[in-house]
């Protein structure tokens, strides 16, 4: 087991080198003056010299690509073009707001998903599968920035029910101050007992949520389905039946347990979706997490912006899969690989 | 818990809500400022004057009480306004003053050019603030100027300030500051110019990129003052009770500039041409939905060095067709890039109409939304045919002076800065250089001259004048206090308000 | 006939499945029983519909398939008229069970021995204590003779033999004491070396536990080995039933004549076999007459005019055959 | 090297010496600890002209794996190949058309043994075409000639394998095999898959053909009935080896390897007087191909083991004439 | 000569009987086949967009200022955008736009991936070591990450987008492609045509090449739903399409700006997107249930 995690931890590296040395080398490609950029249009020879020697951009490229790897690895990304801020400082306030959403919209996801795939599986063909069909393959098949602005349009400005944007009231911010412990909103508001904060955050995210939730949502119940329609003609299901086992105990103990390893690595496979997905829904939602920060990069070039967003979500992405696998290991059948007559 | 609550509803703070579309918090150094920052900054910073344009350019004192100037030109002093505290609770003392404002200077950032020509900076006294020039400047033009002119700590370290701090002696100081979300600011109590109760205890610069929510902030009446509305919805707004508009010319304009360097447009019939096919009228009708003006030569109508009696060129597509006929181009037949500012619809949409235009005297264009830097890279690229043939921009004063408008886009230049139309006559050059010396001593004579320029500029035709915007911003209507003022473009001023 | 001899009892039993090329015809069976206390086996070839009698007698059918009409009654009740919730209620494990014919599969992969065995158990004997339930495990393996089975039934499937899974499936099958116990070729996937072993266990465990079993089987000369009865199912149909040696010595149709002369024996060795020419009926478009009719050496315009009516030729000897009922059947042997 | 040449003074067509075929694979989850499937492990096997020999055993027990490295579907781990005495095994030998065409294969499967996406012409004309059987003109004739001697009407020729049943379609492939007119054909469980009466009709093909072209065969089957039939001399495999080859009559009647006692025990035939034989089971399970045991492979299961079993490999030793067996008891009873 | 003709017109005929069958087949299903006319329909529109569209030249980009944001009605079936241009014109010929740079994407991803897929499928060894891997380092991010930080880097137009969405897709047909090759390279007719000796690059390209495409239809036709999707996605935050074209996703992004006074604007073109892309993947489906045999009795 612990091979198997220390060589996909190993391929996991290997591949974020390459993603780190490909954005660095892209980075210097694209025919773009950083030096210029960092001291501003009006600026003077001297001045884009001075920049130059600032941002290490006078030494050899191997020179700077080692540097470069040196400050990643002291989690230093380097400071954006365009704000002179530390990308990690800037990352370090955006990243909880994001996965906030992403987190939630992936369990929802989850929670709704399996239930309707399984629902959808045993009752095959009947209306409510085919309603469950279409649903889901309804739900991945909408742009979801158009979900994100149907939905506003909806809740928010036909129906007034919920905040159009932003992750708090800023009044309620200033009567409530929320401590930051753990640069989660919701969990510190939890944390600390701020329960009015809570609701209001609540209610800001379901928004954001619902948009981020439904392809993970589409995704996950086609996924439970299929797999599950699989199953349950496996022999074993048929078998178990004939015994006399509660239908009940057939499907969500000996059918959903052979579900649940596929759907785990789906479930890592949305998250990162969800992930992506936030790049262009944060804007709209006005959601102050790396989507809208990259998002904007993207506008400005701002390369150690966009740099620093794309290695955060290969990260995260890289870990997901990490942990899918770990799951999808511990699965008898391949734990017992040697086995096999 | 419900006690609690009871005693939120009771301290509920007086707050305005400015909504932005991006955030301001660019350029934290005030040294640096010189772009959205303003719209925080300036309620946080202080120049020595503030300038008026609605009012016959009458200027304010600030942390200045009195100035007068030598009868050379050659000297100006300020006096300080006494009992001026920073944040940090620091007194303002003219050395402070002499010694931000050279740091200004030196660092050479942002708009620190507006300072050229000033020879040196003294504090001749704790409260007398000397200027001492190469030649005569309009100094009072200048240290009203909306960038670069801020009295700040010179003490403080530039790394301080992207901390994401701010200490200035304005009447707000930074609160709480949560990027791409909001910016709070809170009053000082220390103002000096004093508070009354009807005053602001917290303003908050929110950012919301979408027009449309900030639309339906505004209408809820969670937000005070929006910007950057499309007008298409400012008309919309019109029709709500609890809405104002505030419509007030600016200085800024917009050209379109074309690539003299490379053919086609490197015929001066054809740049004519060019500028007798853009549909002005529609532009200025449907595009702005009346909300600004048709430009009248290079300098916007407010603006001093303005030429009231300058030629138009309107859409007349019999003339264009005649020109394009001079120009060896009877039939069209050739195909343009187009450059402009990714995201700024009002670019874009004149970019649409004009397309559409061309393409009645069988002209192609390729319409390409760019981000700034890419836009501004390929416009400086070392040969002028790799550039693009027609480049957009936009221009307003750093402070209320035109000379920027002709010299950084209309003077030849060795390397590419703001003349994107590749512009080089040396008779316009003299003109400006001409009006720039004498602009401190005389307004009359340099105006005379810059006509002059403009007249040749016209004929040439090295760039379309499109139109001089009116800075539109629906706000509510139970605010008292709002008025607009371009001199520092896009800024609100929260200690003027009051509910 | 008393049907209270029968534990098991199928009439004019039709079943159908809806698939994409159209509606395909699987089951059509006029009559047949299963004694209390007999192995009776049904003999088919590959896709002749054995898996789907033994589903459709459990209820198990898949979703695209469906029971046309007919009755199935166990102990004189209709299965078919019963819901699934009292089938799993009442009929399967208690009343019947079943063994498949691929162990492998027929183990849930993530669950262990002892996990599988004892959700058996428990379904059946509810409230018994944990000792008691580890005991009645233990017992039910040490039943089919498993050795070790306090170490096997911690295992997953994926350690055991081919041999020791279809071994606990048949301590499962047997856990819930039904009287009726279907084998869908229990052995198929077995090598021939243990296919023995178990064959042995299940005639001493129906003998045991005087338990009834449906015997289902691809190869006559195994079922021969276990049965008293055997029914030869062909395309869905079953052409004849009688006592074994009846049919191997003696058989009276065309198909099961065939079947038999053309295994390749001992004593036909280096001779040509006898051929029937034809292929196997396609269950999306049935002859309306005898199933067997293209391939009959018989062959007469009227066989593929009616279905040959089910009938009875020498006591407890079944026959559909248009032929056999005209010509008395000769009682020698006439096979090459 | 000359392949059309026949050598006539060798009546060995193919003969196979020391043969051994190890499958490695990854076990555990690291890649490193690499094991060996030891599927065929030291086989020494001759066919003669005209003769067809049988191999039986259990599931696993490395009968396919044999049957391709003849063919050269799989090189052989170690060990030679000559085929009419001529060493083919260097690569360039084995792989060169002229030994191609004159050994062919029949597989199992009668789904996947023809390209689905061909017809059947094409799929007939692919030998005729690789080895210039015939003039190009004369491809159609001779792919009739081939579908009419098999069976198979020549109008289907444009038709797609899954128009076929199971049975048909194995002598489409039989017909592809023959298309290169080979001198042995190895037939990879023909039957099994095809139900009974369409085996019958196969096996009389195969006769006839045989018979027809004196073809050598190689016929693999777990079903004794079916080798019986069809072989001349017959080769019982336990994992991985021969342990019994002779007659097949003689293999039938004497049974000197244990193996192959408990292997006809177990396995139920009904003979032509409808006579019943009763079965026998054999006790353990097989043992793994990747660890087999040392000494006799067969010694975990067997009745008659001994010390010296489970020590040291039996030989091949001759008991009759050509009748081998490795037993160290063979023929104590 | 004219006897080859004859097999060749014979041969033709029988793959036609055979597609026919399969459409058949496939239209059983009624959702698929809604999903399937529509597509037809779909693919006329765009092909057709100059005449289909009620105001051609309104849908190329010209505009109609007298007739700015004016609501759905027999005019304007779907309205008009801020510069007055009928958005049902709009949409048809973005039908255009979409199809046609799905289609050129997964073509381009295809031509990239097949070669490779086959390579490591068939190859096996080092070569598939190292193509495997590089195909996992893209396999690693979502799509949309990949194009929006490649589109990014090569700036924002159509054709860099079709790049982007190539250079993310073309790994995940690699890895079908060569698993599929992995597998039918193990299936007895491959091996016979080895022992027949039929040169190897034949064996790949006539025996194992068309039984690889099935997987290869099912993923592609899901894939157009996806590629529209995530051109639209690029549209919308600006890394695709430039004005005037009528990408459906830059219409949204524009739309959006009116979106309180013109819902219209955002709707329709929203619309097309769900139900283009609904299409897709309901055909997917299709394909995915008549390809695999367990739905099919023989
Ligand atoms: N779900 C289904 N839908 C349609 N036809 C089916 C279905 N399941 C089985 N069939 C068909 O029913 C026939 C009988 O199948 P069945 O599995 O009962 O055969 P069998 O006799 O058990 O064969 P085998 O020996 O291969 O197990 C076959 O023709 C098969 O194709
Ligand atoms: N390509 C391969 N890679 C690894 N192991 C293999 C391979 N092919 C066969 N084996 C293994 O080699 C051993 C012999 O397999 P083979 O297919 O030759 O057996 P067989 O006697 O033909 O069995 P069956 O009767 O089931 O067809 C088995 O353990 C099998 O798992
Ligand atoms: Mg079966
Ligand atoms: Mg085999």
């Amino acid at each position: 087991m612990w091979k198997f995690i220390i060589r996909r931890v190993a391929i996991g590296i290997f591949i974020l080198f390459v993603v780190v040395s490909t954005t660095f080398f892209f980075s210097r490609i694209v025919p773009s003056e950083p030096a210029q950029k960092w001291v501003g249009a009006h600026a003077t020879e001297e001045q884009i010299e001075a920049a130059k020697i600032e941002l290490g951009l006078d030494k050899p490229l191997y020179s700077q690509y080692i540097k470069y790897l040196g400050d990643l690895l002291k989690g230093d990304f380097g400071m954006s073009i365009v704000s002179h801020r530390p990308v990690s400082l800037e990352l370090k306030n955006a990243i909880p707001n994001t996965l906030e959403l992403v987190i939630l919209s992936v369990i929802l996801a989850f929670a709704i998903g399996l239930p309707i795939g399984v629902y959808s599986a045993i009752h095959e063909n009947t209306i409510f599968d085919h309603l469950g069909r279409f649903i889901s393959v309804g739900v991945i098949s909408m742009p979801t920035f158009w979900v994100a602005l149907m939905l506003q349009i909806i809740f928010s400005t036909k129906l007034g029910l919920l905040p159009l944007t932003g992750q708090m009231d800023t009044i309620l911010k200033l009567t409530n101050p929320l401590d930051k412990i753990t640069g989660f909103a919701m969990l510190d508001s939890v944390i600390t007992g701020n329960w009015r904060v809570f609701k209001d955050l609540i209610l800001h995210a379901i928004l954001p949520i619902l948009t981020l939730m439904s392809y993970s949502l589409g995704l996950t119940s086609r996924m439970t389905r299929s797999i599950l329609l699989e199953v349950l003609n496996e022999d074993y299901i048929r078998a178990s039946r004939a015994y006399g086992i509660k239908e009940r105990i057939v499907i969500w103990k000996y059918a959903i347990k052979n579900v649940l390893g596929t759907v785990t690595t789906v479930l890592a496979l949305s998250a990162g979706y969800a992930l992506v997905n936030t790049f262009v829904i944060e804007a709209v939602f006005s959601w102050p997490g790396i989507g809208s920060y990259i998002s904007r990069s993207v506008i400005n070039l701002d390369y150690p912006a966009i740099i620093g967003v794309t290695l955060f979500a290969s990260v995260s992405y890289i870990i997901l899969n990490l942990i899918a696998d770990i799951i999808v290991a511990l699965d008898p059948r391949i734990r017992f690989v040697k086995g096999g007559d | 818990s419900g006690g609690e609550e009871q005693q939120g509803n009771d301290n509920t703070p007086k707050t305005v809500t400015y909504v932005t579309h991006s955030d301001p918090m660019v350029f934290w150094d005030p040294a640096e400022t010189w772009a959205i920052e303003i719209v925080a900054l300036q309620n946080i910073y202080e120049p020595l004057v503030r300038i008026d344009p609605m009012n016959d350019n009458e200027f304010i004192p600030v942390l200045a009480t009195e100035w007068k100037s030598s009868d050379d030109g050659l000297k100006w002093e300020f006096k300080l306004r006494e009992g001026v505290k920073f944040h940090s609770g620091k007194e303002l003392t003219a050395d402070i003053a002499a010694r931000s404002l050279k740091r200004t200077i030196d660092l050479g950032k942002g708009a620190a050019y507006i300072w050229d020509g000033v020879k040196e900076i003294n504090a001749k006294d704790d409260n007398t603030l000397e200027f001492v020039l190469e030649r005569p400047l309009p100094m009072l033009y200048i240290v009203s100027s909306a960038y670069g002119s801020y009295i700040y700590d010179p003490d403080l370290e530039r790394d301080w300030y992207y901390e994401g701090n701010a200490d200035g002696t304005g009447p707000y100081k930074l609160n709480d500051y949560s990027k791409d979300s909001e910016v709070i600011l809170e009053k000082f109590q220390d103002y000096w110019g004093g508070w009354n109760q009807d005053q602001f205890d917290y303003a908050i610069v929110k950012i919301v990129p979408e027009s449309a929510t900030r639309r339906q902030l505004l209408v809820r009446g969670e937000a005070d003052i929006v910007e950057q509305m499309p007008l298409e919805d400012v008309e919309a707004l019109k029709s709500d009770d609890n809405i104002l508009i505030s419509d007030i010319t600016s200085y800024q304009q917009l050209y379109a500039f074309l690539n003299t360097q490379k053919a086609p447009l490197d015929n001066k019939y054809v740049r004519q041409a060019l500028s007798y096919l853009m549909p002005y009228q529609d532009i200025v009708d449907h595009v702005m939905l009346g909300s600004a003006t048709q430009a009248r030569g290079v300098i916007p109508p407010n603006l001093w060095g303005h030429g009231k009696d300058l030629m138009q060129y309107n859409y007349d597509l019999d003339k264009a067709k005649e020109l394009l006929a001079q120009g060896g181009y009877p039939d069209g037949g050739f195909k343009l890039l187009y450059t402009y500012t990714a995201g700024d619809k009002n670019e874009q949409k004149v970019g649409e109409l004009f397309k559409d235009a061309l393409s009645k005297v069988n002209i192609d264009m390729e319409i390409r939304g760019m981000t700034v830097d890419s836009k501004y890279d390929l416009a400086k690229a070392t040969d002028p045919n790799d550039r693009q043939d027609i480049t957009m921009l936009y221009w307003w004063p750093d402070n209320v002076d035109p000379q920027g408008y002709m010299y950084s886009q209309f003077r030849t230049e060795k390397e590419v800065g703001f003349n994107f139309g590749y512009y080089s006559n040396p008779e316009v050059d003299r003109l400006i250089d001409e009006a720039i010396a004498i602009s401190g001593t005389s307004i009359e004579e340099a105006t005379e001259k810059y006509i002059e320029a403009q007249e040749i500029i016209l004929d040439e035709a090295p760039a379309i004048h499109l139109y001089c915007e009116n800075y539109v911003r629906p706000y509510r209507k139970d605010l008292k206090g709002y008025a607009d003022n371009p001199a520092y473009p896009n800024a609100v001023f929260f200690y003027e308000l009051s509910r | 006939m008393n049907s209270k001899d029968n534990v098991l009892e199928i009439k004019d039993l039709k079943v159908d499945a809806h698939t994409v090329m159209g509606t395909a015809e699987l089951l059509n069976i006029k009559h047949l029983e299963i004694k209390t206390g007999e192995i009776f086996g049904i003999i088919g070839e590959s896709g002749a519909g054995k898996s789907l009698l033994a589903l459709t007698i459990l209820g198990l059918l898949p979703k695209n398939v469906y029971v046309k009409n007919g009755q199935i009654l166990y102990k004189g009740e209709d299965l078919l008229k019963k819901s699934q919730e009292e089938l799993s209620q009442r009929i399967r494990g208690k009343g019947i069970t079943m063994i498949f014919q691929d162990p492998m599969a027929s183990l849930n992969p993530v669950f262990t021995v002892y996990d599988q065995v004892s959700q058996v158990i428990s379904r059946h004997n509810p409230g018994l204590s944990k000792k008691q339930l580890y005991d009645r495990v233990i017992e039910m393996l040490e039943l089919v003779k498993l050795s070790d089975p306090e170490n096997t039934m911690k295992k997953y499937p994926h350690e055991l033999s081919g041999g020791m899974r279809q071994r606990v499936l048949i301590s499962m099958a047997l856990s819930a004491k039904a009287d009726l116990l279907i084998s869908d070729e229990a052995t198929r996937a077995l090598d021939v070396t243990i296919q023995a072993g178990i064959l042995k266990l299940l005639e001493e465990l129906a003998e045991k536990l005087g338990l009834s079993t449906l015997f289902i089987s691809s190869n006559m000369a195994l079922a021969s080995t276990v049965c008293q009865r055997l029914g030869i199912l062909y395309a869905g149909e079953v052409l004849e039933i009688g006592r074994v040696e009846e049919i191997i010595r003696n058989p009276r149709h065309v198909y099961t004549r065939s079947f038999l002369s053309s295994l390749p024996t001992v004593e036909k060795k280096g001779k040509p076999l006898p051929i029937i020419k034809g292929i196997y009926p396609d269950p999306l478009n049935k002859a309306k007459g005898c199933i067997f009719a293209d391939r009959c050496p018989d062959y007469s315009a009227e066989c593929s005019q009616n279905k040959p009516t089910y009938h009875e030729v020498i006591p407890g000897h079944f026959l559909a055959c248009i032929k056999e009922e005209k010509h008395k059947p000769s009682s020698d042997n006439d096979m090459d | 090297m000359d392949w059309g040449e026949i050598n006539l003074k060798n009546e060995v067509i193919l003969e196979a010496v020391g043969l051994k075929k190890y499958f490695p694979i990854e076990t555990g989850f690291l890649k490193k600890s690499i094991e060996y499937v030891h599927a065929i492990d030291t086989v020494n096997i001759k066919v003669n002209k005209g003769e067809a020999l049988g191999i039986v055993g259990e599931s696993g027990c490395g009968k396919s794996t044999l049957a391709q490295v003849l063919v050269n579907i799989y090189s052989p781990t170690e060990g030679k190949i000559f085929f009419e005495g001529v060493d083919v095994s260097p690569k360039a030998a084995r792989n060169s058309l002229g030994f191609k065409k004159n050994i062919q294969m029949v597989f199992q499967d009668p789904f996947w043994s023809l390209n689905p996406r061909k017809m059947v012409r094409d799929i007939i004309m692919e030998p005729l075409k690789v080895h210039r059987i015939v003039e190009y003109e004369c491809f159609d004739t001779e792919i009739e000639r081939l579908m009419d001697m098999v069976g198979i009407g020549k109008k289907r020729m444009f038709s797609y394998p899954h128009e076929f049943s199971g049975g048909e379609r194995q002598r489409i492939a039989i017909a592809r095999a023959l298309a290169a007119r080979p001198k042995l054909v190895i037939l990879d469980e023909p039957t099994s898959s095809i139900d009974t009466l369409s085996q019958a009709e196969i096996l009389n093909l195969l006769i006839e053909l045989r018979d027809e072209f004196n073809l050598s065969y190689i016929l693999i089957s777990h079903d004794l009935s079916v080798v019986h039939f069809l072989s001349d001399r017959l080769a019982v495999m336990y994992l991985g080896k021969i342990v019994e080859i002779g007659k097949t009559e003689t293999v039938f009647n004497l049974m000197y390897h244990p193996y192959t006692q408990a292997l006809m025990k177990a396995i139920p035939l009904i003979s032509s007087n409808g006579t019943v034989q009763n079965i026998e089971a054999l006790e353990g399970n097989v043992p793994s191909a990747i660890n087999p045991p040392k000494g006799c492979r067969f010694h975990t299961r067997c009745y008659k083991c001994q010390e010296i079993c489970r020590n040291k490999e039996p030989e091949l030793r001759e008991f009759e004439d050509g009748h081998f067996a490795a037993c160290h008891f063979a023929n104590q009873s | 000569m004219s006897k080859n003709k004859n097999i060749f017109l014979i041969k033709l005929k029988r793959r036609l009987e055979a597609l026919w069958v399969f459409i058949k087949l496939l239209l059983k299903n009624k959702l698929t086949g809604i999903a399937f006319i529509t597509i037809v329909l779909l693919t006329v529109t765009a092909i057709f967009a100059p005449w289909i569209s009620p105001y051609p030249d309104q849908g190329q980009g010209q505009v109609n200022l007298e007739e700015k944001f004016q609501p759905p009605s027999t005019k304007h079936i779907f309205g008009t955008d801020e510069l007055g241009r009928d958005i049902l014109s709009r949409v048809i010929f973005g039908t255009r736009i979409s199809l046609v740079i799905s289609t050129i994407t997964i073509v381009l991803a295809l031509v990239i991936a097949l070669p490779l897929g086959l390579l490591a499928g068939y190859h096996g060894g080092m070569v598939d070591e190292i193509i495997m891997r590089i195909t996992d380092v893209f396999l690693s991010f979502p799509p949309l990450m990949i194009a929006i930080v490649i589109a990014s880097f090569l700036g924002p137009s159509l054709t860099n987008a079709v790049i982007a969405i190539a250079v993310a897709w073309w790994p995940w047909y690699t890895r079908i492609i060569r698993a599929q090759v992995m597998s039918i390279r193990e299936k007895p007719f491959v091996k016979a045509s080895n022992c027949i000796g039929t040169n190897k690059w034949v064996i790949l390209l006539s025996h194992i090449l068309p039984n690889t495409i099935s997987p290869v239809i099912i993923q592609a036709s899901m894939d157009m739903g996806g590629v529209i999707l995530t051109a639209a996605s690029l549209s919308f935050i600006g890394l695709g399409a430039q004005a005037p074209t009528p990408e459906w996703g830059l219409i949204i992004s524009t739309a959006r700006t009116y979106i309180i006074d013109a819902w219209w604007y955002s709707a329709f073109p929203g619309l097309m997107i769900f139900i283009t892309v609904l299409s897709f993947n309901l055909l997917g489906d299709g394909f995915r249930e008549v390809f695999d045999p367990r739905t099919r009795v023989r």
